[in-house]
């Protein structure tokens, strides 16, 4: 069974309420979601939508196929309708304009949303909502989820009042479908109560955070960012977390690295503009060897470029970027639960290897809602791998940057002990201080690199999905993972493996060398330039093609499967 | 105790060594211990003084020392945190952290080094220097005016807002014991000769121009601060210019009431219990 | 003539339609042609502006309209160039290059949509937001001061400094019609009202607390302009603040003196004659 | 005949201005020389000296053997003596210390720096060209030259008084020199008189700015770029151009990208810290397809690192410097020479492809002087690839961004005529205007990769010596190409070429895969990770072997001749 619904509109119409309400439903009806935002830049009208996607099987993709267009103003119509499928939906407000007709559907009905809103709750701002009601009239779905979802979501929100003209209306819509004498003709959907989370990726890395005993957000806004560090505010509280709006980027990395220096673990978010501004930062993060963690959340560049819509544009920039040769972490999850996880492990290495650490996220990954078993937070546990009171106390001397074998220096933190830490960005001493000497400075450079050994082993390897033997391979990273997972357990090719990357950076070549010679290999990406498949060939030597996508827009599973078709592949 | 090896750096009879010796006596007289302190700077000439104290340093890079600093004191508000830094680190690269730390108030003292010029890149005009001052890059002279930074901090209602003189040691000490003291943002303006590279504001022209601010200043009185704190030219008041009350940043954060954020600690089942809302 | 057919993307009833359509008349009664005209904005709601009218356009980066401004009038001083940008473009993201093309006085005209929030990015706290003021990121209320961008460009000694209103259309078309025509730094907020993000500023809010300045307020004397700057609360002036006289920055530059930049060409044999100086 | 002479003391003993004059003494004598400085980060004191290398032939390299060390301090004597050659030649003033004696050396020599300065001229600061004066008279060098720089150098800046004293100082020290009855024992230096020129990388950096029509010159101070920002002010009388200094690096890169709008060639100067913060702005001007030139002046990183060393730690941050994919141009220039052509070439190529370019300097390559033959200005012509008022005046609409087939738009100015120019850096339609749609965002995006096709063929392919059937491949870029050359002349080895790449990005990989095929391949660079090494498989999937030096100092002939023998090459 599968459900694969559009609902557009004008920003400011509450797409996103809706949207999310019943993507929330359908999870909660014990059904997988999968549910991606496509929005402008601006707050009110233009173009917008909101596609839920909807199975009892596990799904990891956007599919333009639609079963059902809920069109909340007839602009939406018009610029939708290509993507219905032969046999599928289209639910609208005719109002006035009466009822439309499109040959491929096999019905278009015309709901008078703002009537039904006006009629149960007196305005008709309650429209969507009768748009919500309406749907899942139609559909035969279990309403009382429904009006527990609402009731939820409008409660704390904005209270009793509001709650109740939200069920009042969505009971109105679902009574209108459920009165027409249009039935639409779709499989059933059985529905169960389950306790799954529907979470997008931008919650999960806020709440990584949190579990990780980050206490120190500190960002400028920047979409698609944004909503990590508004999602880090809404649990100040719980947490005692300080969330602080810093006047530019320069300030947000600058104070997260003081923040670390002092001992708490600190992060900030920016999207490709103001990571450009924290690059400097990260370099003396590095040379300080003091832990963060940065997340980047892509978006379609260059500069300004499309500021909502996603890329994967970031890649070799993000482990280039600043000046001068050193080590850094960076991780790129591809869903919301890895994304929960990573950022987690983001913090463990931040701190293990005293580096700075940057999360790729991009806009895809951050505003899609999916349905994911809850989190296990029995693994999770906080080591900040700093010196004992007791270490420190029986030490004469202490030096911040000691030489050791593995590269790490025992960390202890200012006013811990009445020792005092000495950090820098300048090349210094073991002991912190500024130092013109070569011999230390070689010192410090080597030191620095040589953590690599160890980190390389805490570092996964690229997962590997189908038969390794297969002649061609698909190389993924980051966000594109699920569209390419899912449409391989589509086709059950033998002849075609996946190699997901999610901890990229640093990444050794041995393994490409190995697992890729002599196959055939595509990188599939969410950008121009084949950024991936560059890097692979940097480190291995072996030349990967690519499937490229750079319109702003995420990988489809139709799109993916032409593209493959293209190469003779499929 | 707060003496170190490390070897200086400046030019001998740089007025920066009257600073470094004189904030060591004030750090002694406050009674306060090198592990209790951290000294945060940028990059330049000033930027190195932290390397010639013992005390905690975070010595970061060119214009961000305030932001390196606000994120050291909101992670442990128990710590003095005193920023030493350079005019053109804190009012040129650093001037968009300078407005906004005033306006956050963060409970941090800053000492400027203000020698009107770049010292350490060998003497470009910094936002400080008087116009017609001629360098290498400002052949005709600087046509920019000053940058007014007392009467920015006034404007913007730091808690404290004085200028000293490192000819003066007597009332530079009691400057900064006043800076440090005060809660919110402080900053102490210091004219320090740089003898290499400006040779316009010398100590001899300083010298003949400072003056004390008499008691009749009403340094809580912003308009009045505004009038002291714009006066420049054959008179330098240097004193105590504004002193405000505005509540320290920390103590208005909620997560900072009962402790310090870096011994908050993380409670997994806070944790679970939010979970609950994403099912 | 300056009308465009490029679609508005600003919610309607948005203030930033008023600063649109009046800044089209000013323009029209100062009889300037599009092409002798550059609009700069940087990102945002109000950034977008110069897209919706017919005149050269340079839209940049967040918080970097004025450099890039400067940029252009250097270039080619005869341009009349207009920064129209939001408040946290201006005074967030944008603070150290307003504090120092101030003390520029690059001349160029900054029309400043304040409506004390970020817009585009959807309601988190601007510099100018009120405290107290509550967002998504803010949630227990905004507790820096607000940033006094009037009181710090006075301070700076911008050579024009006013306020105005979108909800008096009038008077703003005065102020921008002056703010333009004045040579030099010239600074225009404009309290302009988001009625989607900001519900505690509305016009009603401002409709209550504006006055214009009445004629006795000297706005060449600096201290009594600080004190007008600094007013803000249940009375908000608005008009012109301050006005001083200091040469504009291209004025001063030795290389405009006979034509524009864009416009002076390269002589090998200058260069010719300095290589010698190599051998 | 070769003469490696070191003169080593404090900051603040005018070292420079000696190590200078005896530089240009050379070069007017007829004599190659080659020049380099190393200096601390303080304006006074600690330990820093300025090296001669002077020969009969072509030199480009650093030589760590020397042949005479002029001590102006005692502790420079300790601290450099190991690096005299056997029968070397020390000159120092033993001041009341009395002689030293070094078993190695030839003679040590003391010579009274001080007192001569103070009997000749008054005052013991001009005991710098006392040792000046001393070491030309022990080597028997024409001393008409020496009166003549000295003349020319002191006049203009500090009036004829101050000429005329260090004249009589020279004179002074020279004629102890030759009263003295220690010999030393070196080949003979015949002197011509050469109108050579003697100049080091940022002057022929600010100079070929100034030929190619800069005229907006805006930075914020930052070593070692400062020096080609001083150049540009030290001219701008003549050239009627404009030095600003601005509040911050972003400052500058935003003012010269608002100036390249208005029509105005423009440059900014930095250094890796300060190109951090500029990223942002590259990227601007890369989508609002602006013309800006930039150097990037390397030095030792992370961070602030060394911050007076040099280092070739920027290469893969630059190309990739940046959110979102782009087309960019980097130059690295091997010598003073090559910067003064490739800057020109650097703004020629701006304005024909409307993009950023990097240069790609050092501290090493900034600061070092060579002798070169006068620069040809016959070739350099201004082509600023603008339309022409009557094509302009021909148009009923202009578009900034029209779609054309090299992928290049005819560009306009504003106020040039009634045609107003729109340029953005969000994605745009093609008359400049911000646009959410995507077809026009895509056609951008093609129009701007497109212009690679003629881009390339604009770019000088790297340059071939030796052997190219040699079975070992050097490979270098930028400043470390002359250490490499002159090595290999000297070795004349059939089994080893060079291969050196200054127009290094975009750099086609066709040409690697084809010559470095089984090779031996070895790039020799300043850096920690080997990054032309990585970059040369990126785009060609060979593998290449490292040579590397990131001490902050310059490779010097001894250093890569033991690297090469330890390799087994050489
Ligand atoms: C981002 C960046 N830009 C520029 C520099 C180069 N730089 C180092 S110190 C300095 C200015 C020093 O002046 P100031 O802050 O007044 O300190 P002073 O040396 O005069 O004490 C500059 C421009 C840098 N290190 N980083
Ligand atoms: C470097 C950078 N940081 C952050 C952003 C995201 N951003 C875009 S507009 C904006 C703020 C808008 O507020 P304001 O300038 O007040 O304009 P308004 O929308 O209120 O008119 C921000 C933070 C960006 N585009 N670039
Ligand atoms: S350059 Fe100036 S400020 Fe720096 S140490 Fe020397 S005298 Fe002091
Ligand atoms: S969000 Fe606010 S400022 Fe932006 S267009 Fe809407 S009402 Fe205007
Ligand atoms: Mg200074
Ligand atoms: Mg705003």
């Amino acid at each position: 069974m599968e459900l694969n619904i559009r609902i557009a509109g004008a920003a400011g119409q509450g797409m996103q309420t809706i949207g999310y309400i019943l993507s929330k439903v359908f999870s909660r009806g014990g059904h997988e979601v999968f549910s991606v935002m496509d929005y402008q830049s601006r707050v009110r009208g233009g173009h917008n939508y909101y596609q839920i996607r909807v199975s009892d099987r596990v799904i990891t993709a956007k599919n333009d196929e639609l079963d059902m267009l809920v069109a909340l103003n007839k602009e939406s119509i018009e610029l939708e309708k290509s993507d219905i499928k032969d046999g599928g939906i289209i639910i609208y407000d005719g109002g006035a304009n009466g009822e439309i007709s499109y040959e491929k559907c096999q019905m278009c009905v015309s709901v008078p949303f703002a009537k039904i809103a006006v009629e149960a709750a007196g305005d008709k701002i309650y429209s969507n909502t009768a748009a919500v009601g309406a749907v899942l009239g139609f559909i035969g779905y279990d309403l009382e989820i429904l009006y527990d979802v609402i009731n939820k979501f409008f409660y704390h929100k904005k209270g009793a009042g509001v709650a109740k003209s939200n069920i009042d209306t969505a009971r109105a819509g679902a009574k209108f479908a459920k009165k027409s004498d249009r039935k639409p003709a779709i499989e059933e959907m059985k529905c169960t109560r389950s306790e799954k989370m529907l979470i997008n990726g931008n919650e999960a890395i806020a709440l990584g955070a949190l579990a990780a005993g980050c206490k120190f957000f500190c960002s400028y806004p920047m979409t698609p960012s944004t909503s990590i560090f508004v999602n880090a505010a809404k649990y100040s509280h719980e947490f005692n977390a300080v969330v602080e709006q810093a006047e530019d980027e320069m300030a947000a990395i600058n104070m997260i690295i003081g923040a670390s220096y002092a001992g708490v673990r600190s992060m900030t978010t920016t999207s490709g503009g103001g990571y450009c501004l924290m690059v400097e930062g990260i370099g003396f993060a590095a040379i300080a060897e003091l832990p963060v963690v940065i997340v980047n959340s892509q978006r379609s560049g260059p500069s300004t470029g499309l500021p909502t819509r996603t890329e994967q544009g970031d890649l070799l920039f993000t482990i280039n970027a600043s000046h001068g040769d050193f080590l850094r972490v960076v991780l790129a999850p591809s869903s919301p639960r890895d994304a929960f996880y990573l950022t987690i492990k983001a913090f463990e290495l931040a701190d293990k290897y005293q580096l700075p650490v940057t999360i790729l996220d991009d806009q895809y990954l951050a505003d899609t809602y999916v349905t994911i078993d809850e989190f296990d937070l029995s693994g999770v546990s906080i080591d900040r791998h700093l010196m004992s009171d007791d270490e420190l106390s029986g030490l004469d001397e202490y030096h911040r940057y000691a030489v050791t074998d593995s590269g790490i220096s025992p960390r202890a933190l200012p006013s811990q002990s009445r020792h005092v830490v000495v950090s820098d960005s300048d090349e210094h001493t073991s002991d912190g201080h500024l130092t013109e000497d070569i011999d230390a400075a070689m010192q410090m450079k080597h030191k620095r690199a040589s953590k690599l050994k160890r980190l390389d082993e805490d570092m996964k390897p690229p997962d590997i999905f189908g038969d390794a033997a297969a002649k061609n391979v698909l190389l993924t990273w980051g966000s594109t993972f699920g569209v390419a997972h899912e449409l391989l357990e589509q086709k059950k090719k033998d002849s075609i493996s996946l190699v997901n990357i999610q901890e990229i950076w640093p990444l050794s070549g041995e393994f490409f060398e190995d697992f890729l010679k002599d196959k055939r290999c595509i990188a599939v990406e969410g950008n121009q330039s084949g950024q991936l498949a560059k890097l692979i060939r940097q480190i291995s030597g072996i030349k990967v093609d690519t499937i490229l996508k750079y319109d702003g827009r995420p990988f489809t599973l139709n799109y993916l499967e032409e593209k493959l078709k293209e190469k003779g592949v499929l | 105790m707060f003496d170190t090896q490390v070897e200086n750096a400046w030019c001998p009879g740089c007025g920066n060594f009257s600073i470094l010796r004189t904030l060591k006596e004030a750090l002694l007289e406050l009674d306060l211990k090198p592990h209790e302190i951290v000294l945060v700077s940028g990059i330049g000439q000033a930027a190195k003084l932290p390397h010639y104290v013992n005390a905690n340093v975070l010595n970061g890079l060119h214009g961000r020392a305030l932001p390196a600093a606000a994120g050291v004191k909101i992670a442990n508000h128990r710590l003095h945190v005193i920023v030493t830094s350079g005019d053109g680190d804190l009012y040129g690269e650093g001037g968009n952290h300078f407005i906004h730390n005033i306006r956050r108030n963060i409970d941090i003292t800053v000492i400027a080094h203000d020698n009107q010029v770049y010292g350490l890149t060998k003497g470009q005009a910094a936002p400080t220097s008087d116009p017609g001052f001629k360098t290498k890059v400002q052949v005709d002279g600087v046509i920019l005016d000053r940058v007014n930074q007392l009467g920015l901090a006034v404007t913007l209602g730091a808690n404290f807002v004085a200028r000293s003189f490192t000819g003066d040691r007597a009332h530079l000490k009691e400057m900064m014991k006043a800076a440090i003291s005060k809660k919110g943002f402080s900053l102490l303006d210091v004219l320090q000769p740089c003898i290499s590279f400006n040779k316009h504001n010398t100590f001899k022209w300083y010298k003949e121009r400072v003056y004390h601010i008499d008691s009749e200043h009403d340094r809580t009185d912003k308009p009045a601060a505004f009038e002291k704190a714009i006066e420049w030219g054959d008179k330098i008041p240097i004193g105590v210019i504004y002193e405000g009350k505005r509540p320290a940043f920390s103590s208005l954060l909620r997560a900072l009431k009962d402790s310090t954020l870096v011994e908050n600690r993380t409670d997994m089942n806070t944790l679970r219990s939010i979970l609950r809302n994403y099912m």
